[in-house]
């Protein structure tokens, strides 16, 4: 079974630093699965090597069975690979009308045509309005991203990575500034997902994690240390030692 | 061979300190500076007419050509280019563009259009003979002027704090202040500092390169070469790409003359291709 | 307990726009301050106008007495004042030390300290600051305030990103900073109940103005203010 | 009639060959200051226009000039692409063109209404190929600016220096934006040839004698030859010690003997002070002489064939010498003069010390 | 890929309740289609042509140099690419035709084409060279370079370009054997007017495209374009041989109502005044190349009269007025103006890299 997305032996080194070691990992169709872990431990990088952003040292990547170790990022995004950034990257001079705009029209297909309008498609339009609905950023979605607040940056950042219709997503903590009262409903959107859509999620709020994974792996000094169920990982004491700390989690 | 890597080098060397003020404001400070050849005119009329009009010794006009770019761009820093520093890099070639043009007309209209030359005192003129090979004294001197200049320079941003914090304050300007970092102070005698580099390598130019009113145009695009291809990390890298460029085109224009203007063209853009970053790019 | 920190009628803005509409408040030496607020109400705002690279548009703001309206936000920080923006704005450029020490003051805090604090920015010293991953990179603007020794520090969602048992260490810190070094601090948080047990009194915001102020103790014993004004309540069941 | 005699002229006055056209500027203002502002009794009105030098704009001048302004010469023409792409515009308006600058040989072939009282750039080249190979110098080496003017000189230097028995040893050409002149005179020396013939722009013709010797080049034996654009008038005496001595061979030098050049001379520098005639300046003089002598001749008829005709094979004194209209070719007929930089009352000068007479272009007629 | 929505029906699309909504589709829907205030733009050029036959010959000029202007837009307010070497275009476009009209045929539209593609050509091959790893610094440079070693190359081709002296012998055929260009340069600039309104429509079609919005989105944010899926350096190749393009037909009028061109379409200043145009009139909006073009041969015109020795000091104060005042400040003040042309909220369309 090679899941989603698939690792084998994966390895990135920044000059003497081991970011990503010899990580063999497995995202299982229709994954729930979390990747947590102590900051710096290589969540970020081990995503960035997944979407082609950095290109490893060593092993292969498998999306859906094919190996897409070599391949540019547009091409895995093509392929049904989408993410959110940890720190947000959004089009700050365009609307979030636009920005969704630009990810469905992209998806369809249309991006590259030059000769059609993009307000002519009444599918697309339809398929914006819900989106913002969905994100509540209907009511900001004429202004220009850069001057919106940055909760709502944040949910249009989950929204356009949406908007692609991902079918293995990649979030990078997700609900980082997002206000505790919404991150249930952000939580609830990203659940309600179908679920042929597999989804790894990196995040530091074990509030969210242990309500959303079926799944959880421990990354720590770039290494896979520990992967099993919420609870098996809730009462490991090695992961409370090194990521969880004392306070306790639901 | 050897006196054309020297030519090489001595011009390599006096394309750095013309560049080294741009390589500051432009590689440190990110501003996008084509007039830097203005100031190096200035530094270029301040000498020349300091000796042909007051009789002044060559080198005690050099200090003077540093000090007059440097307080004008000390000036200038504050009034027009503070404002600028926040926009788009379309601007800063806009504006500076403009201000180039300014230069030269009211440079035009003040001193005329004509060449200014300059007799250098007898102990820098001519030639002497090292191991046999003649060597022209002022290429030598150009040489030991500028090897001081570029281990000063790097030592100061590398090795103080004020070095770290002009980087800050470029990184991010609005947080700099919020740190409590002087940022306007720093960028202005920065500025200064670059502008009156490139008074002083005008100034140090004129025998060699000439001076007339057209110089900024003229010799733009041989400092944005200089610290393009060198990369905008530090001075190390404009002063190698200075030298490969002097000896390039000394040598080039020796050995492959069909190439002519071609190949320092060349050199750039295959470089530029290659490392856009430039030789010794910022770790990024 | 001194008045260290004064605001008054405090109006501020970005062009045009005003955020802040008139805000008052004071902050005692040692003391530690939670603002609270939905998204967009301006928790980021005002701090930002504490330190000055915002709009002014009028009021007063006096740090031990001395009158800061007028000042650059460069006098500002020096006159005392430590912020840790929302977004972190590491220098990218400078290496993790030069990042720590380009605008350090003498005092208390000093590079032995804060890498005592977060060993990992110790390991991570010559990294350049774009090269660090989000949590060190919260590490190091918080060490980069502390190393300002200031008397006022302003942290704007300080645990963002952080890994819960840095989180942990972090609020204990800075408790004791309040405590035994009486550093006054103004914590914006998302996380109402994490930083509620760590502050002594706590606002919340709404367009710019405060419209509940009570104990931090109080509010935490309080779910009906905590759910009318921020929306929060108890985690329901994770979806079927 | 009443209706004026509309001379269009279109100069350079702005961009980098703005020096061009204040030279000829101010030459044609003082023609008609000293001969008046009527010709057979028909009032002359100069029509001046800038291109700033860029060829799409001087023809689109000339085609305005000739129809909305109704001139019936066209005159000034700074560069060679300026007057080539008017040229064929006189062919379709019948309108006589005046070239008072450009100087590439072709020109004047490119339409029957061409007329030139510059000079071509292989009218002088050869002469001073012949001097050279007379003054006992049996090797050369040519080394010119690398554009279009350079390389004319070049080919026609070479020419006639080979015609006359002499050896060239090898061709330097300089890129015209060049900074530093050190490979070339190294190679130049590396070469070893009994003399060198050297054209570059007026501008940088200083740094460029200052650089050879520096090398030590004016003491090795190789002689320093030079079209007389090296030395322009305009800035020779700014150009100082390095130029004394300078051997060069040109159309027109201000120290010109004679008395309607020292009148010239004199009156030019009194209505523009600071400045000092050029052969730019002669030019524009002459081109305006010849439009007056045309028209007079016409009897003020401004019809295109007759004044084109009425130029051809004109002659008369200008303040460079005797000069004339090629019947055939309508090629400016000239002396050409070898001059020596010399100081004369505390200014530099380019005094002539040998005349070659009557010389023709050779591009179109050998001489 | 199917179109199911990825969103399990938990709100069904209700109907666009509120106002703020409703506009912001409306302007969606509207996005590309022709606004009263263009009309008016096009009629002006219209009535110019019928009313003022005495300046025909200057307007096909400044209609050449808004065509051009108009190109540079597309690369700098729409892929945020800063050239300084766009002449390099203009000048293949221009000695294209040129060497067409010499050596193949005197109709004049093989010549227009063939100087388009020549310089798409161009603009395709040296494009990859600008998306590579490329920043604003290194995108001036090699720009400017390209443009270099094209001046130095029609230099050094004698033969083919006719070196310094320019290329002469350029004759024109009446186009499509009907309208001769005549010396009042009528023709000349109705041919001009035409080919510029057909490209700029051509243009217009495109930044109004997905096309165009993904490009914006290139310039905002490249990172984030690439994990959308984008094919970035492809999308940038593309619109900048499209730019070279326009640039080269624009070469290629000038060549054809000139019938001549010199080295001097291939200049450094060709290069900077078409930037000063693009500023005069604004960036961003397609219609900046072309008002800017206008303004400009204005100012050249009363600059050169007013002080001829140091018009380029005028020029320069009025680039430094204009970035210190502000371009967006600028814009803003003839915003009804503007927002009518471009379609769309000038706010979401301002500044560039
Ligand atoms: N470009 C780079 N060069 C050198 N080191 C880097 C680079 N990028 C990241 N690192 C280092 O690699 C390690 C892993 O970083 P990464 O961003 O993947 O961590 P993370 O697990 O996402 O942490 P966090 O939870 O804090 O976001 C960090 O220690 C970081 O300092
Ligand atoms: N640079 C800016 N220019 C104009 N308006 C701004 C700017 N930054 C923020 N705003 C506006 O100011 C208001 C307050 O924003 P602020 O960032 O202070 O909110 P916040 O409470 O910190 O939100 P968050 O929880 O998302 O961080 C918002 O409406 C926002 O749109
Ligand atoms: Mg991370
Ligand atoms: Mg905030």
């Amino acid at each position: 079974m090679s899941g989603a997305l698939q690792t084998i032996g994966l390895s990135k080194r920044f000059g003497g630093l081991t970011a990503t070691d010899d990580v063999s990992f497995t995202l299982g169709h229709g994954a729930r699965h979390a990747l947590i872990g102590p900051n710096g431990a290589g969540k970020t990088t081990f995503i960035n090597l997944l979407t082609g952003v950095l290109s490893a040292n060593e092993g292969t990547i498998l999306l859906e069975g094919e190996d897409v170790t070599r391949m540019p990022q547009q091409q895995r995004a093509r392929r049904g690979l989408g993410r959110t950034f940890q720190i947000n990257q959004l089009f700050g001079a365009m609307t979030p009308v636009e920005s969704v705009g630009l990810a469905v029209s992209e998806r369809m297909g249309g991006g590259g045509q030059f000769w059609r309008r993009l307000g002519k498609r009444t599918d697309i339009v339809d398929e914006i309005v819900e989106l913002l609905r969905q994100f509540r950023l209907i009511e900001v979605m004429d202004e220009p991203t850069a001057r919106l607040p940055y909760g709502k940056q944040r949910l249009l950042e989950i929204a356009v990575a949406l908007a692609s219709q991902p079918r293995v997503l990649l979030l990078d903590e997700p609900a980082a500034g997002v206000p505790e009262a919404e991150r249930g409903e952000l939580l609830d959107t990203l659940a309600a997902l179908p679920r042929d859509v597999s989804i790894l999620l990196i995040e530091h709020d074990m509030d969210l994690v242990f309500s959303f994974a079926d799944r959880i792996s421990v990354l720590v000094n770039g290494a896979l240390f520990a992967e099993g169920t919420p609870e098996v990982m809730r009462n490991d004491p090695r992961v409370q030692d090194v990521y969880l700390g004392s306070d306790n989690h639901v | 061979m050897i006196p054309i890597l020297i030519d090489g080098i001595a011009y390599g060397m006096l394309l750095f300190v013309l560049a080294s003020g741009l390589a500051v404001t432009l590689g440190l400070m990110n501003f996008i500076n084509l007039a830097h050849g203005a100031f190096a005119m200035a530094g270029g009329y301040v000498t020349s007419v300091l000796m042909n009009s007051h009789g002044v010794p060559f080198l005690v006009t050099l200090p003077v050509a540093f000090v007059v770019p440097a307080l004008v761009g000390a000036v200038l820093e504050r009034t027009l280019y503070a404002p600028l520093y926040e926009r788009s890099h379309l601007d800063h070639v806009l504006f500076s563009i403009g201000l180039t043009f300014m230069a030269v007309s009211a440079t035009t209209w003040a001193m005329g259009s004509q060449q200014q030359l300059i007799s250098l005192p007898g102990w820098l003129e001519g030639r002497f003979a090292l191991f046999g090979i003649a060597i022209g004294r002022y290429r030598a001197f150009l040489i030991v002027v500028c090897a001081a200049l570029v281990v000063a320079l790097q030592l100061v941003l590398t090795r103080t704090r004020f070095g770290s914090r002009l980087r800050a304050a470029v990184d991010d300007r609005r947080v700099a202040r919020g740190l409590g970092i002087r940022v306007e102070t720093i960028f202005a005698a920065t500025f200064a500092v670059g502008s009156g580099l490139g008074g002083l390598g005008g100034a140090l130019g004129v025998p060699m390169l000439g001076l007339d009113p057209t110089f900024p145009l003229k010799y733009m695009v041989y400092f944005l070469i200089v610290v393009t291809i060198g990369g905008t990390a530090g001075l190390a890298g404009p002063f190698l790409a200075a030298l490969i460029i002097g000896v390039a085109d000394v040598a080039g224009k020796y050995y492959l003359p069909e190439l002519g203007s071609f190949l320092i063209t060349l050199l750039m853009i295959v470089l530029l291709v290659l490392r856009p970053q430039g030789l010794i790019a910022r770790a990024r | 307990m001194s008045e260290l920190l004064v605001l008054d009628d405090l109006r501020a803005g970005y062009g045009a726009a005003v955020v802040i509409p008139g805000l008052s408040m004071s902050l005692a030496e040692g003391e530690a301050l939670a603002v609270l607020g939905r998204n967009g109400v301006g928790k980021t705002t005002l701090l930002d106008s504490i330190i000055g690279v915002t709009r002014h548009m009028g009021g007063s703001l006096r740090l031990a007495g001395r009158e800061l309206a007028g000042l650059s936000p460069e006098r500002r920080a020096a006159a005392g004042i430590g912020w840790v923006p929302q977004e972190r704005n590491i220098f990218r450029s400078l290496t993790v030390e030069e990042n720590l020490t380009a605008t350090a003051r003498r005092g208390r805090w000093d590079l032995a300290a804060v890498y005592a604090l977060f060993p990992r920015l110790q390991e991570r010293r010559r990294h350049m600051g774009n090269q660090l991953s989000g949590g060190e990179q919260q590490m190091l603007a918080v060490g980069r305030a502390l190393m300002l020794n200031p008397k006022v520090l302003l942290l704007d969602e300080p645990t963002e990103g952080l890994a819960p048992i840095i989180i942990e260490q972090l609020l204990a810190a800075i408790r004791r900073i309040n405590r035994e070094e009486g550093i006054a601090t103004i914590i914006v948080e998302q996380h109402a109940r994490k930083v509620l047990r760590v502050t002594d009194r706590a606002l919340i915001l709404d367009r710019g103005t405060i419209v509940h102020a009570a104990p931090s103790a109080a509010l935490l014993a309080d779910p009906a203010a905590l759910e009318a004004h921020l929306g929060v309540v108890e985690r329901r069941a994770a979806p079927a | 009639g009443d209706d004026p005699f509309r001379i269009g002229l279109i100069l350079p006055m702005t961009g980098p060959f703005a020096s061009t056209g204040k030279e000829i500027g101010a030459a044609v203002r003082l023609y008609v200051a000293q001969h008046g502002e009527t010709v057979a009794g028909r009032r002359i009105e100069v029509v001046l226009k800038d291109d700033g030098g860029v060829a799409d704009a001087t023809k689109r001048i000339a085609q305005e000039l000739i129809v909305h302004d109704k001139v019936s010469v066209l005159a000034g023409f700074g560069l060679t692409p300026l007057a080539l792409a008017t040229a064929p515009l006189t062919v379709r308006a019948k309108v006589p063109m005046v070239v008072m600058a450009a100087a590439t040989s072709a020109i004047t072939e490119k339409s029957p209404y061409v007329t030139r009282t510059s000079y071509t750039t292989p009218q002088v080249a050869s002469v001073i190929a012949r001097w050279a190979a007379g003054s006992g110098i049996k090797t050369m080496v040519t080394l010119v600016s690398d554009y279009g003017p350079g390389l004319d000189s070049e080919a026609s230097f070479t020419r006639s220096f080979e015609a006359a028995g002499g050896k060239m040893l090898g061709t330097l050409r300089v890129p015209l934006q060049n900074p530093d002149f050190a490979p070339f005179l190294q190679k130049l020396a590396d070469l070893r040839p009994d003399g060198v013939y050297v054209f570059v722009p007026s501008g940088v013709g200083a740094p460029f004698m200052k650089q050879y010797i520096e090398r030590g080049l004016d003491r090795s034996g190789i002689r320093l030859i030079s079209e007389g654009g090296i030395t322009d008038d305009e800035i020779l005496d700014s150009e100082g010690d390095p130029a004394l001595g300078a051997i060069t061979g040109f159309h027109y030098s201000a120290a010109h003997d004679s008395a309607l050049n020292r009148d010239f001379v004199t009156a030019f520098m009194a209505a523009n002070p600071g400045m000092r005639p050029n052969f730019m300046a002669v030019g524009g003089y002459d081109g305006m002489a010849l439009i007056y002598k045309a028209l007079e001749k016409t009897g003020g008829g401004g019809d295109g064939d007759a004044l084109i005709g009425a130029m051809k094979g004109m002659s008369w004194e200008s303040p460079r010498g005797p000069i004339a209209i090629d019947p055939e070719t309508r090629e400016i007929v000239q002396n050409v003069y070898m001059r020596k930089v010399e100081r004369v009352d505390g200014a530099l000068w380019n005094v002539e010390f040998e005349t070659f007479e009557a010389v023709k272009d050779p591009g179109k007629a050998p001489s | 890929m199917t179109d199911q929505s990825i969103f399990l029906s938990a709100s069904k699309p209700r109907h666009d309740s509120d106002a703020a909504t409703r506009r912001a589709l409306d302007d969606l829907r509207r996005v590309g289609r022709l606004r009263p205030a263009e009309l008016l733009f096009w009629g002006a050029a219209l009535a110019s042509f019928l009313v003022l036959p005495g300046s025909h010959l200057l307007l096909s000029q400044t209609a050449i140099l808004g065509l051009f202007a108009l190109s540079l837009d597309l690369i700098i307010g729409y892929a945020g690419i800063v050239s300084l070497g766009h002449g390099a275009f203009f000048g293949l476009g221009a000695y294209t035709a040129g060497i067409v009209s010499v050596r193949l045929t005197e109709e004049p539209l093989s010549g227009l084409v063939l100087g388009g593609l020549v310089a798409a050509l161009a603009g395709a091959l040296t494009g990859p060279l600008l998306t590579m790893r490329a920043t604003d610094l290194s995108r001036l440079m090699v720009t400017l370079g390209i443009a270099t070693l094209l001046h130095e190359g029609a230099n050094q081709l004698t033969w083919l370009t006719g070196g310094a002296d320019g290329l002469s012998g350029v004759t024109v055929a009446p186009i499509l054997g009907l309208f001769e260009f005549d010396l009042i340069g009528t023709t000349g600039y109705g041919y001009c007017l035409i080919v510029s309104f057909v490209l700029f429509l051509a243009a217009r079609r495109v930044v109004t495209s997905p096309y165009g919005l993904s490009l914006r989105a290139i310039r905002d944010n490249a990172l984030r374009a690439r994990a959308m899926g984008i094919p970035v350096a492809a999308r940038l190749v593309g619109i900048y041989a499209f730019s070279a393009f326009i640039a080269g037909v624009a070469g290629a009028l000038l060549t054809q109502v000139t019938m001549f061109t010199s080295l001097d379409v291939l200049g450094f200043e060709r290069s900077a005044d078409v930037l000063l145009v693009l500023v005069l009139g604004g960036v961003g909006y397609l219609y900046g190349g072309l008002i800017g073009a206008v303004l400009f041969t204005v100012l050249q015109d009363r600059l050169a009269t007013l002080s001829p020795q140091y018009w380029q000091f005028w020029i320069g104060l009025i680039l430094v007025v204009i970035v210190l005042i502000g371009r967006d400040r600028l814009a803003a003040v003839p915003v009804r103006l503007r927002a009518g042309l471009s379609g769309r909220k000038a706010a979401a369309g301002e500044g560039e890299a």
